[in-house]
């Protein structure tokens, strides 16, 4: 493709949309600072400002939409769910736009890049620390994900796969906290009046494993019970100084990708080829890695 | 003044009222036109900003008529989401044709719907707690029938194509396809049930039912309205509606998930709020929640076509329901004259 | 005369009141049976019965002869039942044609033919209302006239009027008598309620007494103290007790010039330069037909409505309220005409309501003394004697003419100078309605002024000091006790000015 | 029968009618003693329960207020939102002391809800549609001045530990954090403010105009009553009240989440609603709102100390709340012997 004229005039630029979920989960508005940042390295790409979807497919679907009949020149699509969008990507495919798909995936083979992270991989990586942490077997309790969310789905499989290798750990109780902190303070309150003994809490994300963390410090049993997080997002309030305090045990880095599709964007507007599935590992931040792990995440400096 | 000028004059300020009632939607479009001309006029552009509302436009008729009677149904969101999960079923597991799967999503809805109206009408509840707690009850049911996992309406058959049935699903609104090569089904099958409701509404004695049961109850019971028929009526329609759309949803997005329709009941009802719709019951019409669907869905549009930044797009839609609503008061004009309160 | 309805022995109660017991009533064809007794006496209650409102009673009903079970409207209609009810029952939003037939419409609504049949109803009682006109838009007056039509549309066998009378002037009440006799002559029976004893001499051949839910009796002449005497179940004094008017009091309220205008599609009647003056210790009379502004003149006295021009002095100091709320501070109270829609709060109660205007009299440290408002309440409401079981019965519940009473109440609490009076006497019975007019000669007697509007001449002509008569919205004339006239008032109603402005 | 006994049986119904408004709490109640006993019982579980549903309860009470005057406030979780979120700021950035965050927060809730009450009053617009106008801009703004992320509120000092002012701010509702090492502030904030919220409207003449307002505005118009003032006033209390509970959210989390306090607005409304206040204004207490939020959350804990599956939850607790409102109707025992129907 060639640049389009961009607003500011004079040089041409090419334009790319990017579709959103949800900016408000704080590991969405990470990834959309990190994919600010890293496309401003490229001065001849411009990034529309990012649609936010807020949760809903109907409303990403014609964000979509949107971006097609404004003919942009790549357009980022990180899915609410996989099947709704699938209709609108092969849209802009028949319309001869590059899509990338980040974090999950759709129903379609037709885009230009998919860049996201593997949940179950991250799952069984848990589920090993787990069963690390506790050597001679222990009972846990999961704090899930909304349940329909793939993501959810996967870091549930990934993990109960792991801890098999130990028949002496077992989930002892698992229950939907819809990835909010708020809602998992009250059911750990809950779990540690009916479980005597709780060794480990498994939270879907940071914030829920952290939810748990402070039911666990009021009932005085937070020193007995180790905390797993997923996300370990570089902000005041993540996984990542989490883990520096001594409040999670350890969390994953559910990678963003946002370098990754800035360099793939880049390699597509200007014709080079590019891997279709690049699917991202992960990083177990513990008390040794946190601080260099948040140096280099850490992008509050550079915007 | 003779009696006859003022007559003229009093027509021509209630026509202009009437053309009043429209200023909001106005607004939106000249904004849509002054700062995106052909874009945002496109045939393309309309259809999918009007199909990505169409199937909570559809929600919005059915909570009109119950708003009309005094009530409210927070319920059609959940029962969208099982009539949209009954739809992807019926398809995945019974192969059922499109033609067989809407009315059994209308029946379901309509069932639960005829709940609601029974908790209204018979056990004498606040519509807002009945509905409320159908909203959960049906949500609880919708995750535990579908296991808490998304059902793809993309069936594929043993040679990897799609079935007959799938195929003709997606005519229900996956992006793409149209009817006749041309026509957007959730588009149609909204601007239907608008055109249909709008008639019963104003056509029938049904209609007047309604308005009268909202307006005044007691008034509408002494003229022998069967106000309980009537009540369980609308919330039957409602639900009924809510089931209709149901399908329409699930093809829009290729798949039934448990949590669809979740929190559409407020975009439901307040484009029948925006569209003048009292809350307080008899006062509203079908044209009015039409045109309060056309302000929520083509102010998204034009927002998102201008590339607001989202935080910004919730203020400014804030504001602009805030200014379309006022604008649109039958009363404006007297009000700003500084008019006596009531 | 073939006996068309016979109800026996029909007995109803509500929570903690006994309201009917052991009633019966006949009503033959072409017949006018009157219903009389005191406010609460249960005349509404033994209607609405036979108009299908309650689904439990006691009794039965036969019609035309034939045992007939009414246990909803829609059965009562039936049996060629219709009822004009005591409170409007119309609905606001939808236009006079919809009301009309509302109930009654074909499935497909023929707009055409509700229309036509509409507009010949209201022409024939005399009303210029295009069928389409919102309910909403039309006047107190017109609403009762709608409801006298919406009874007229149906094929009726029994009418049943419960004070269809009540917000209409003599015009429409005279119009209202030959519609009466129109539909006597063809063998309708009518079931006729009303407070208005000269009413009941004119169109009712047969007057039924009841008093506290029972039977009295019944006569075919028509002999008022005899009446009286049955109703309230002791002879009655005087009715107008008013001896000799005349004030030598200062001014209190003096108006001049003030103009309201009033807003297009509100219904109201603007009002065009009127000037008046009320002394303490008087009381001033307001009449006028329908529509000519004498609500619109209290409620702009009271700081309802803003006016566009004039000048209004109380007590010698200026007066300008923007709000009732500023009225009431300065001493002044309005009666208002609508009860149920602009005085009570009819969900809460007797006592929720008579101290509302008056809170600020029973507060301590900020905090409502409930001791002394609940013995305030009390007080007042025994003196006017209000039948309830206690003050936190729900006004709702009461009968209409202790509804007025507990409006009077509240007004009293708030020991006001000045009393505006919008038809005080509406729906009450005979009574309590010289109980009324005798507290107003007391307020007069204590130094209080009193400005009353009345559709009741007689009632004005013998309890004001002055009359003041309006048309469209101007005074047209002024009348000293003693040299108004019925004739006189009527004329300067009716004394049109020529539309010249504009 | 006698007077006498006429009297007495209905002194005793009446009795009976007022601790009828408890039965459905009652009901939960028994539910959670049958099954988990002293676990249920204990001091820890009720308080973490009523904790956690503190700041709805809290925003319950301001929404009564509004409800009781005929109106809806829609905007509560969003200006609980914006609180949270400026009192972790005023932590995080400003180091302000717990004292001083408490009363700015309750001034921007305020600042808000008096724009509520404007819109409503004023403008006369429907508050249905000015709160969810408000709902959607303060969720703009929250999300704006948060930049998206969320801002902790356990701040640590150069030495790793928390400073004076986040230990001080913990006590606001980090569990485990109690006053006088006994208290949870939470549960005596909403107690706190539900005794002074009971007190204003059963005791004091603003109260008195609050029901008058609902029940009939223009008689309470014509009564001396400032309508407009007090339309304002319930709207700018309810904003204050949840400007109030925003500290206690985001001590409760230890943090202040751009999307906090979001539909918290139907569990508030849901709490007065099931405590008996009537959408169209004029009727129901502060006392029937504690109950509805006690019920509310009670409901949760014992469904969840009893394991129940988080989908069949959904079920069992919309039919148990419509259970304890038809339980609670003041009218049960003459509706169900048939009793006449108005
Ligand atoms: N729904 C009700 N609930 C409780 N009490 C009621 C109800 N309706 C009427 N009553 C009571 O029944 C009695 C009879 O009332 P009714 O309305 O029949 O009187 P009425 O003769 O029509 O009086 P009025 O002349 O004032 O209209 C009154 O004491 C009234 O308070
Ligand atoms: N907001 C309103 N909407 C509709 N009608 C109203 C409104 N306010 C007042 N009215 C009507 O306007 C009338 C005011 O009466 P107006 O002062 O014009 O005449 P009036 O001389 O008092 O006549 P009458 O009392 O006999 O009806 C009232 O009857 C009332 O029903
Ligand atoms: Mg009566
Ligand atoms: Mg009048």
């Amino acid at each position: 493709p060639t640049p389009t004229a961009s607003a500011d005039g004079g040089k041409k630029k090419f334009v790319v949309g990017y579709s959103q979920s949800n900016n408000a989960e704080p590991y969405r508005a990470q990834l959309n600072l990190q994919l600010q940042h890293f496309l401003e390295r490229y001065p001849d790409i411009e990034l529309l400002p990012i649609a936010d979807a807020k949760q809903s497919s109907a409303t990403q679907v014609s964000q979509v939409q949107n971006f097609i009949t404004q003919k942009v020149d790549a357009l980022i699509v990180s899915p609410t769910e996989p099947a709704p969008l699938t209709a609108a990507v092969q849209q802009a495919c028949d319309a001869k736009i590059p899509v990338i798909i980040l974090d999950r995936t759709v129903n379609t083979d037709c885009y230009t890049a998919f860049i996201g992270g593997d949940n179950v991989l991250i799952g069984r990586k848990a589920g090993e620390e787990a069963v690390k942490l506790l050597p001679d077997g222990g009972n846990i309790v999961e704090l899930r994900g909304i349940l329909s969310n793939q993501p959810q789905i996967d870091r549930d499989k990934g993990f109960r796969e792991a801890i098999a290798a130990n028949p002496k750990i077992k989930i002892i109780a698992d229950r939907e906290a819809k990835w909010v902190k708020e809602q998992a303070t009250p059911i750990m309150q809950q779990w540690l009046a009916q479980h005597p003994k709780i060794d480990l809490v498994y939270g879907h994300n940071d914030p829920m494993a952290l939810g748990a963390y402070l039911a666990a410090k009021a009932a005085g049993k937070a020193e007995q019970i180790k905390f797993i997080g997923i996300d370990g997002l570089a902000i005041p309030d993540g996984g990542i100084r989490a883990v520096q305090l001594g409040q999670l045990s350890a969390t994953f880095i559910y990678p963003t990708g946002a370098q990754e599709a800035a360099d793939t964007v880049n390699k597509i507007l200007h014709g080079q080829p590019v891997d279709k599935q690049q699917v991202l590992g992960t990083t177990q931040v513990t008390k040794d890695n946190a601080a260099d792990l948040y140096k280099q995440f850490d992008l509050s400096g550079q915007n | 003044m003779t009696l006859h000028a003022d007559n003229r004059m009093r027509r021509t300020l209630s026509a202009l009222g009437a053309a009043q009632a429209y200023i909001g939607l106005v607004l939106v479009l000249a904004v849509g036109i002054a700062t995106k001309g052909e874009m945002f006029l496109s045939e393309t552009n309309l259809t999918n900003a009007i199909g990505a509302f169409a199937s909570r436009g559809i929600l919005a008729v059915g909570v009109t008529l119950v708003i009309l009677t005094g009530g409210i149904d927070l319920s059609v969101g959940s029962l969208l989401g099982i009539a949209s999960m009954t739809a992807a079923m019926m398809l995945s597991e019974h192969a059922l044709e499109p033609w067989q799967i809407v009315p059994i999503c209308m029946a379901v809805g309509a069932f639960f719907g005829f709940l609601n109206g029974a908790g209204t009408a018979w056990l004498r509840i606040q519509s807002f707690v009945v509905t409320l707690a159908m909203l959960s009850v049906v949500r609880g049911l919708d995750r535990q029938v579908s296991d808490n996992v998304s059902v793809g309406t993309q069936i594929t058959g043993p040679d990897g194509q799609l079935t007959p049935q799938a195929e003709a699903f997606q005519l229900f609104g996956t992006p793409g396809h149209n009817l006749f090569g041309r026509i957007y089904y959730p588009v149609l099958a909204f601007i239907v049930v608008c055109v249909v409701f709008h008639l019963i509404l104003t056509k029938t004695r049904f209609g007047r039912h309604v308005y009268a049961v909202g307006g005044n109850p007691t008034a509408a019971r002494l003229s022998g309205v069967n106000v309980t028929a009537v009540t369980i009526a609308v919330f039957t329609l409602s639900g009924m509606l809510a089931g209709f759309a149901g399908p329409i949803d699930a093809a829009y997005s290729a798949s039934a998930d448990p949590q669809a329709g979740q929190s559409f009941e407020l975009d439901a009802i307040a484009a029948a709020v925006i569209g003048g719709a009292s809350l307080a019951g008899g006062k509203g019409t079908i044209v009015g929640t039409f045109v309060g669907a056309l302000i929520l869905t083509l102010l998204d549009n034009v927002l998102g076509l201008n590339a607001v930044s989202d935080n910004w797009q919730l203020v400014i839609k804030g504001l602009i329901v805030v200014v379309a609503v006022v604008l649109q008061r039958p009363d404006l004009f007297t009000f700003f004259r500084g008019g006596s309160r009531s | 005369m073939t006996t068309v309805l016979t109800m026996r022995a029909i007995g109803k109660s509500f929570p903690g009141v006994r309201a009917l017991d052991g009633v019966s009533l006949t009503v033959g064809e072409g017949e006018v049976v009157a219903l009389l007794g005191e406010n609460g006496a249960g005349k509404s209650t033994l209607m609405n019965i036979l108009a299908g409102v309650f689904k439990d009673y006691e009794g039965e009903i036969e019609i035309g002869g034939e045992p007939a079970r009414i246990h909803s409207p829609k059965d009562a209609g039936r049996h060629g039942i219709a009822m004009i009810h005591q409170e409007l029952n119309l609905v606001p939003e939808l236009s006079i044609a919809d009301n009309i037939f509302l109930g009654r419409e074909r499935a497909i609504l023929d707009r055409k033919g509700m229309e036509a049949r509409t507009a010949e109803l209201l022409r024939g009682l005399g009303l210029d209302l295009s069928p389409r006109t919102l309910v909403k838009q039309c006047k107190i007056a017109e609403r009762q006239l709608i409801e006298v039509a919406k009874a007229l549309s149906q094929n009726v066998r029994v009418l049943v009027m419960d004070e269809p009378t009540s917000a209409l002037a003599d015009a429409e009440v005279h119009r209202l008598y030959e519609v009466i006799r129109d539909l006597t002559g063809r063998g309708v029976a009518v079931i006729y309620i009303s407070h208005r004893l000269e009413e009941l001499e004119e169109i009712a051949d047969r007057v039924v007494v009841l008093r506290d839910g029972r039977y009295v009796g019944e006569r075919s002449s028509i002999d008022r103290d005899e009446l009286i005497q049955m109703m309230v179940g002791r002879p009655l004094g005087e009715m107008f007790p008013r001896a000799n008017g005349g004030s030598d009091g200062a001014e209190l309220l003096r108006v001049e010039g003030l103009s309201v205008p009033a807003e297009p599609g509100s219904g109201r009647t603007a009002l065009r330069e009127v000037s008046l003056s009320v002394r303490t210790g008087e009381i001033v009379g307001v009449a006028g037909l329908m529509g000519a502004g004498r609500s619109e003149l209290l409620e702009s006295i009271f700081g309802v409505h803003r006016a566009a021009a004039g000048r209004m002095m109380l007590g010698g100091r200026p007066y300008r309220p923007r709000s009732p709320k500023q009225a009431i501070a300065r001493g002044v109270a309005l009666v208002a005409e609508d009860r149920k829609a602009q005085s009570l709060v009819l969900g809460n109660t007797i006592g929720f309501n008579a101290s509302l205007p008056s809170l600020k009299r029973f507060l301590r440290f900020g905090v409502v003394d409930r001791r002394r408002e609940g013995a305030a309440v009390a007080g007042q409401v025994r003196e006017l004697r209000v039948k309830a079981p206690g003050t936190r019965f729900t006004v709702g519940n009461l009968s209409g003419g202790n509804q007025q009473k507990v409006v009077l109440a509240k007004w009293l609490l708030t020991a006001p100078s000045l009393i505006l009076m919008d038809e005080p006497t509406r729906g009450i019975d005979v009574g309590a309605k010289a109980e009324i007019h005798a507290l107003m000669s007391e307020l007069a007697a204590s130094g209080k002024a009193v400005l009353v509007a009345s559709s009741e001449l007689p009632e004005l002509l013998a309890m004001c000091d002055r009359i003041l008569v309006l048309c469209e919205g101007r005074i047209t004339a002024e009348f000293p006790r003693g040299q108004a006239t019925q004739e006189a008032i009527l004329a300067a109603a009716m004394a049109r000015q020529q539309v010249t402005t504009l």
